[in-house]
């Protein structure tokens, strides 16, 4: 392991961590344009981070050290999916845990740290939101795991930087059928995972209609703040992993350069935002799917990701 | 009989209080000192080589034989390992619950029983030591046979594991009279007609014992109702040898047998493993949830062995030897977070006499170290990193994903589906694990007897704090286990090579296959992101306003109260839509009036159970036609003693023509 | 969805021009500085105020790149909008939501049954406004109903942007 | 066209026709059902012309054009009239079975389409025949719709499935059909369209709506 290739660690971690509140505020600034408004700008989220930083912490009656270090929980497995994930570099620090069933598995403790703090409230929403969550989770893994598999085949391996320098070395393994149902599968896993229209709206205010936010609706100050911190960077990671599992161009190698580490910073931003801007396009002329048709669209990916996987295990020349 | 046994022992408990707290620790040591000689055994079987040690006059005709192989001194470990945590859990647990002097006799034999069906070396032998088991689980499971559910149980239990010793005797008796043989080691290969049937045979019978669909309807009764030392150590150990009869027999002896062999095992372990974590998903009795979940890991081990079997089949040896590994893995792994959780689970009811996760909740302020170690447990049953069971899970996708270079139909086919039944059983856990931990635990009390909870004794909180470490040992750095398993599996002919097919270091690689996996690193680098989440919070801490206590958010209303809370019940809800055609549950809802006007509602009645489906499409017909041949032969019973002579001797009569 | 897309391009930016920056009311505290999340509460309001607020929230007017947002948790929130004359049942809920959200925290009291009852003064239902009933209001806004400009303008002396 | 876009295009063309199929099983909105039966016509004429420009064969072309004709706009626009005068309540697939269900078994469907032609891409592995399972799968699955659909427009979109799945095959197998057995086929298929949007007409008229299941009450 080069030096660099922790520097290149350090800088992906950074982008992550400052570029993903960016991405709530950029995709908030795109709904804004859509609707004809003006928006809060794209630095929103930080100003709304930074205050709630400096604001009172409250333990709310009854609830235990699960609600305290949920946040923490589930801010620690956004870092360490910052971490893991090729973003920047394919060569990162902690490649031999950079494997899709174990990232998949990260991303799910995350989920149940979250979940247990909304049962831990002992309030109706906190149990519901939970309830609805885990319910969601639990019927998107098979996809992701389908997926993956799909993508895999052509490696051999679901090491992640290696299933990126297959796709640089031969582009043609994406754009084949599979790498399109993969696709497709993948956006719909991670609109479910990230809790983004048509499957939970970020936005809500009905509380009955919440599956996240009914979680969170206990956390006030700088646990709140941790807490949107650390959805925002899940999905910036998704994001940043499903563009660089189809799109990898850019992404510096094993042993980089620093200015090929700053092309990596630059690719991946662009790459993202590009991503978000699509993603909260479609967002604007789409309603909220009734929870009971969530299954629905999922037993659908589910499909979609097994045609990917006997696609590419029939057509394979 | 049975009540003259079992009551005197009971008297005898309240003369002397201080005689029953002897046997308690007297049987609490010998389990434990019998399971420390099984992992000590087994360990020489292992590494070394066991003597082959033949009883000849202990059992008539063929003698008692022994033989500790490596596979079956991995079981034997795996049972010795479960064993002594118990047996020190037993000694406050059986004080605490007042157990009759036959259930602390019977537990130690139970453990010996169990240890010797791992050592046994011929098919007489083994079926001994088998029986031997299944009666002593049984009466171990009537410990509380005051409760009527217990006997109903109890009687399901033994009738199912009878029906089960069935199947493999006869299973057994074939393959013995076929090869001529019945020394394990002597054993040649069966011809094929034969063959086929003695794998039906005994899968059936060895599946009904592990708890495999849609012969798993024994667990989720018995296991609830049976002593949680007793469940323990049922679930951890007894069941998984059905497993070690399913490898021994139809892998190791008459196997490796053709592709619908496998093709059938992957799909009973699937159909377990996915219907088992429905069940346990939408459980609302804590150790009916573990016990269901047993089936679905079972059903994960069975899923790896099937998937073994076709590899090896196929041309991707690698691939099945990575299975092979998996199944073993997963056994050890399974056994340390089940035992852990009954255990976890028997602490809470005997501090509490709750099983019904509906009325628990808020035990982790009065029983902070239970909370922890069921937390420990649940982890391990998520398959989630950091969680025991996430190496084997993680072993068993990888074989599958690996397969589909050899370029077969049927694997081509098989294994897609395969991980997405191992990716929704995992989903599904995870559901059925938070729903176990967080109502169970967390948030506030649904009961007073919730409220008064207190932590249980020091005995038991060592026990479990023994099995937790392991627990955390496997997850962490299941290089410790690398030398058993590897030794093990070379028994296993789907994976017999040279070479070990994984290789257990701090960073866990397939060699000749991509892919790594470092548990160790990935919990290094998940506690520096968990102090990096904490430096982030320190931002800005210096400007906040003291810290305050508040109550609960209620809309602006008073305090909310306990019974607002989610229940377990309500926390399935969506699970239980979403499956509604799988589990089929019974709710109706009554509403009724208030007598002056129909439009005022004075009560609404909610009910919802959810019975075991596929238990009473499969048992009841089987039942119902059992009852009707017995009222046919109940004509025969007259009471007339002349009548019953005859009947003996047109008996001995048939048999002399027929013998003629 | 073409139909709306073609729409949305049609139709373009309809938000009015900002007028200057105001002044930093008294009460504004530092640490709400470009970021300030909402609760509101109806404290027994005719709904007037609640139009002309989600006028205010709506495309014209715009609140959000002011930095103001409504939020669905007074957890969330660092402002408590209150309109509406305070009545009895809701006296006790508006106290609770007060004592539920974190410090520093600031209260608005919107449209002029907030500040010294309206018309609403000798109704048998009412307690008071709402500055009898908390503590402190530490920004009014006057007019019944107050006009979106007027309640985009208190919000901004807060946020200060 | 290099043999590797051609590939490419096949690739897409017979996975674009499994995915429409699909979709068709999720959608409810019938209008959305018959857009997505255009885009199949679509994908299925891609195999012909491809075909034909790929191997020179101007008849191959022909036949595509008028399949693309034919499937991606003639048959839609008949069907969407039989919509069109259905009363806007009424313009749901209507399954017998849930969706999720549906989906679920229309993957098995498609993995037992792909078994149980496993052997006849074997026999001879060219880049036209590999892509014979998933026009298999469409032809399982059309029959899968005409099976748990009610209402006889979505009826008629099974039809249309099965028989672009057909068409699909006989392109992919045989090295381009006879012009004239596609010509009777597809007349076959307009006129079958033809009878369902007349049968549509007469239902309303009789029962007030299209919902196949009201037939049974002619039985007594």
């Amino acid at each position: 392991m080069t030096v660099m290739a922790v520097v290149a660690g350090g800088a992906q971690l950074l982008t992550v961590t400052v570029g993903a509140p960016l991405l709530i505020g950029l995709m908030r600034q795109v709904r804004a344009a859509w609707e004809g408004r003006g928006g809060g700008g794209i630095l929103q989220p930080w100003r709304d981070l930074r205050k709630q930083l400096g604001k009172q912490q409250i333990i709310p009656r009854g609830t235990t050290v699960v609600f305290t270090a949920a946040p923490l929980i589930v801010a620690a497995t956004s870092i360490l999916l910052a971490a893991i994930v090729p973003i920047v570099a394919t060569g990162s620090p902690l490649d031999p845990v950079a494997d899709l069933f174990a990232v998949v598995g990260v991303l799910f403790l995350g989920t149940v740290a979250l979940t247990l703090a909304g049962i831990d409230t002992g309030t109706a929403f906190g149990g519901m939101g939970a309830s609805r969550e885990i319910t969601i989770a639990a019927l998107v893994e098979p996809t992701i795991l389908l997926a993956v598999f799909a993508l895999s085949i052509p490696t051999g391996s679901a090491n992640l930087g290696a299933l990126m320098a297959t796709t640089l070395s031969d582009p043609g393994s994406v754009a084949s059928l599979t790498g399109v149902l993969a696709f497709v599968a993948l956006v719909l896993v991670i609109i479910a995972e990230a809790g983004r229209l048509p499957v939970d709206n970020p936005a809500t205010h009905l509380e009955l209609t919440m599956v996240h936010e009914a979680m969170v609706l206990e956390y006030a100050g700088p646990r709140l703040a941790l807490m949107e911190w650390a959805s925002a960077m899940r999905l910036t990671v998704l994001l940043a992993l499903l563009a660089n599992l189809f799109l990898p161009w850019g992404i510096a190698a094993d042993a980089p350069t620093l200015l090929q580490v700053l092309t990596g910073v630059g690719a991946i931003t662009v790459k993202v935002a590009v991503l978000a801007t699509a993603l909260a396009t479609m967002e604007v002329f789409m309603a909220k799917l009734r929870l009971f048709r969530v299954p629905e669209l999922l037993a659908g990916s589910f499909l979609l990701g097994l045609l990917a996987v006997t696609s590419a295990n029939f057509f394979t020349r | 009989m049975r009540t003259i046994a079992v009551d005197v022992p009971t008297v005898e408990v309240k003369n002397h209080p201080g005689r029953h707290h002897v046997g308690c620790a007297a049987a609490g040591s010998a389990t434990a000192l019998i399971g420390a000689a099984g992992v000590w055994g087994g360990l020489v079987a292992v590494f070394g080589s066991a003597p082959q040690m033949s009883i000849g006059w202990l059992l008539p005709l063929s003698g008692v034989v022994l033989h500790l192989d490596p596979l079956g001194g991995f079981f034997s470990v795996l049972i010795g390992a479960v064993a002594v945590p118990v047996g020190v859990y037993t000694v406050g647990y059986a004080r605490h619950e007042r157990w009759p002097a036959l259930s602390l006799t019977v537990l130690p034999l139970f453990v010996a029983a169990m240890l010797l069906v791992t050592a046994a070396g011929s098919i007489p032998t083994f079926l001994l030591a088998w029986e031997l088991m299944a009666l002593a689980s049984v009466l171990l499971v009537i410990t509380d046979h005051d409760r009527a559910e217990v006997r109903s149980a109890a009687l399901f239990y033994a009738a199912m594991t009878q029906l089960g010793f069935v199947a493999i005797l006869v299973g057994l008796m074939v393959m013995a009279t076929s090869m001529g043989a019945d020394r394990f080691t002597e054993m040649t290969v069966v011809p094929e007609p034969l063959r086929d049937v003695v794998f039906v045979l005994t899968v059936a019978g060895f599946g009904s014992k592990a708890g495999l669909v849609p012969l798993h309807a024994w667990l989720a009764r018995a296991h609830p109702e049976a002593p949680s030392p007793v469940s323990a150590l049922m679930s951890a150990a007894m069941v998984t040898l059905g497993v070690y009869g399913i490898i021994r027999i139809d892998l190791v002896l008459i196997g490796p047998g053709p592709r619908w062999w496998a093709v059938l095992l992957l799909l009973v372990g699937a159909a377990s493993a996915l219907y088992g974590v429905l069940q346990a998903s939408v459980a609302t009795d804590v150790k009916r949830l573990l016990a269901y979940s047993t089936t679905d890991n079972m059903g994960l081990i069975t899923m790896a062995l099937g998937a073994s079997l076709l590899l090896s089949g196929a041309g991707a040896p690698e691939a099945a030897a990575i299975a092979a590994v998996a199944a073993l893995l997963h056994l050890l792994a399974h056994a340390a977070f089940k035992s852990l959780g009954f255990m976890a689970a028997g602490s809470v009811l005997a501090a509490t006499g709750l099983r019904d996760l509906d009325r628990m909740g808020g035990l982790a302020r009065p029983m902070p170290v239970t909370t922890v170690l069921f937390g420990v447990a649940a982890l391990g049953a998520c398959g989630l990193p950091l969680g025991a069971g996430f190496v084997s899970e993680w072993l068993l996708v990888q074989a599958l994903v690996h397969a589909s270079t050899s370029g077969d139909v049927v694997v081509a086919l098989a294994a897609p589906l395969a991980v997405g039944a191992v990716a929704l059983t995992t989903g599904l856990s995870v559901a059925a694990m938070v729903k176990a931990f967080g109502i169970g635990f967390l948030a506030r009390p649904r009961s007073a007897a919730a409220r008064q909870a207190r932590e249980s004794a020091a005995s038991m909180l060592t026990a479990m704090v023994i099995v937790a470490v392991g627990c955390v040992v496997l997850a962490l750095a299941p290089v410790a286990a690398a030398a058993v398993v590897a030794r093990a599996v070379n028994v296993m002919p789907t994976a017999r090579s040279a070479a070990p097919a994984v290789d257990f270091a701090a960073v866990i690689r397939l060699p000749g296959l991509g892919g790594s996996i470092a548990p160790g690193l990935l919990a290094t680098a998940f506690v520096a992101a968990l102090l990096a989440a904490v430096v982030a919070m320190r931002w800005r801490a210096r400007r906040r306003p003291p810290t305050v206590q508040l109550p609960l958010w209620a809309c602006g209303a008073d305090d909310l109260t306990p019974r607002m809370q989610y229940t377990a019940t309500s926390f399935a809800e969506p699970l239980q839509r979403v499956f509604n055609d799988v589990l089929r549950p019974a709710s109706d809802i009554d509403v009724t009036h208030h007598s002056e006007s129909r439009y005022m509602v004075s009560a609404i009645t909610y009910r919802n159970r959810i019975a075991d489906a596929l238990e009473i499409r499969l048992y009841q017909p089987v039942v119902t036609g059992v009852k009707r041949a017995a009222e046919v032969v109940r004509r025969a019973h007259n009471g007339s003693v002349h009548l019953y002579l005859a009947y003996g001797a047109l008996g001995v009569l048939v048999v002399l023509v027929i013998a003629r | 969805m073409i139909g709306w897309l073609r729409k949305a391009l049609r139709v373009g930016r309809i938000v009015e021009p900002a007028p200057p920056a105001p002044f930093a009311a008294p009460a504004a505290i530092d640490a709400l500085r470009g970021s300030m999340q909402i609760r509101h509460v109806d404290a027994g309001s005719c709904n007037g105020c609640e139009i002309e607020i989600s006028g205010a929230f709506g495309p014209v007017y715009d609140a959000e790149r002011f930095g103001a947002r409504l939020v669905a948790s007074p957890r969330h929130a660092d402002a408590l909008l209150v309109t509406g004359v305070v009545t009895r049942n809701m006296e006790e809920p508006l106290r609770n939501t007060a004592a539920a959200t974190p410090a520093p925290r600031v209260v608005i009291a919107c449209g002029d049954c907030a500040l010294n009852r309206g018309v609403f003064a000798d109704a048998y239902g009412v307690v008071g406004s709402v500055g009898e009933v908390l503590d402190s209001v530490d920004v009014e806004i006057a007019g019944c109903p107050p006009t979106p400009e007027a309640i985009i303008a208190a919000l901004r002396s807060v946020t200060r942007r | 066209m290099a043999p590797s876009t051609f590939a490419l295009i096949i690739d897409f063309a017979s996975g674009g026709m499994l995915l429409a199929a699909v979709l068709v099983v999720w959608r409810r909105a019938l209008r959305s059902i018959v857009t997505l039966l255009a885009c199949q016509g679509l994908a299925l004429a891609a195999i012909p012309i491809a075909a034909g420009a790929y191997l020179g064969d101007t008849a191959l072309l022909l036949v595509g054009v008028a399949v693309l004709a034919l499937r991606a706009v003639m048959l839609p626009w008949l069907l969407r009239r039989a919509l069109a005068a259905e009363p806007p309540g009424r313009r749901d697939a209507t399954p017998l079975m849930n969706t999720a269900s549906s989906l679920l078994m229309v993957a098995m469907l498609t993995l037992v389409a792909f078994a149980v032609t496993r052997p006849l891409t074997a026999l001879q592995s060219t880049t036209l025949t590999d892509a014979v399972p998933t026009a298999f799968a469409v032809i399982l699955i059309g029959l899968f719709v005409m099976v748990t659909r009610r209402h006889a427009v979505s009826q008629a979109a099974g039809f249309l499935l099965l028989d672009n799945g057909i068409a699909a095959t006989a392109f992919l197998l045989t090295d381009g059909v006879p012009m004239i057995v596609e010509l009777g086929v597809s007349l076959d298929v307009l006129f079958a369209v033809i009878v369902i949007g007349i049968l549509t007409g007469r239902l309303r008229r009789l029962f007030g709506a299209a919902d196949l299941d009201e037939l049974q009450e002619l039985r007594d």
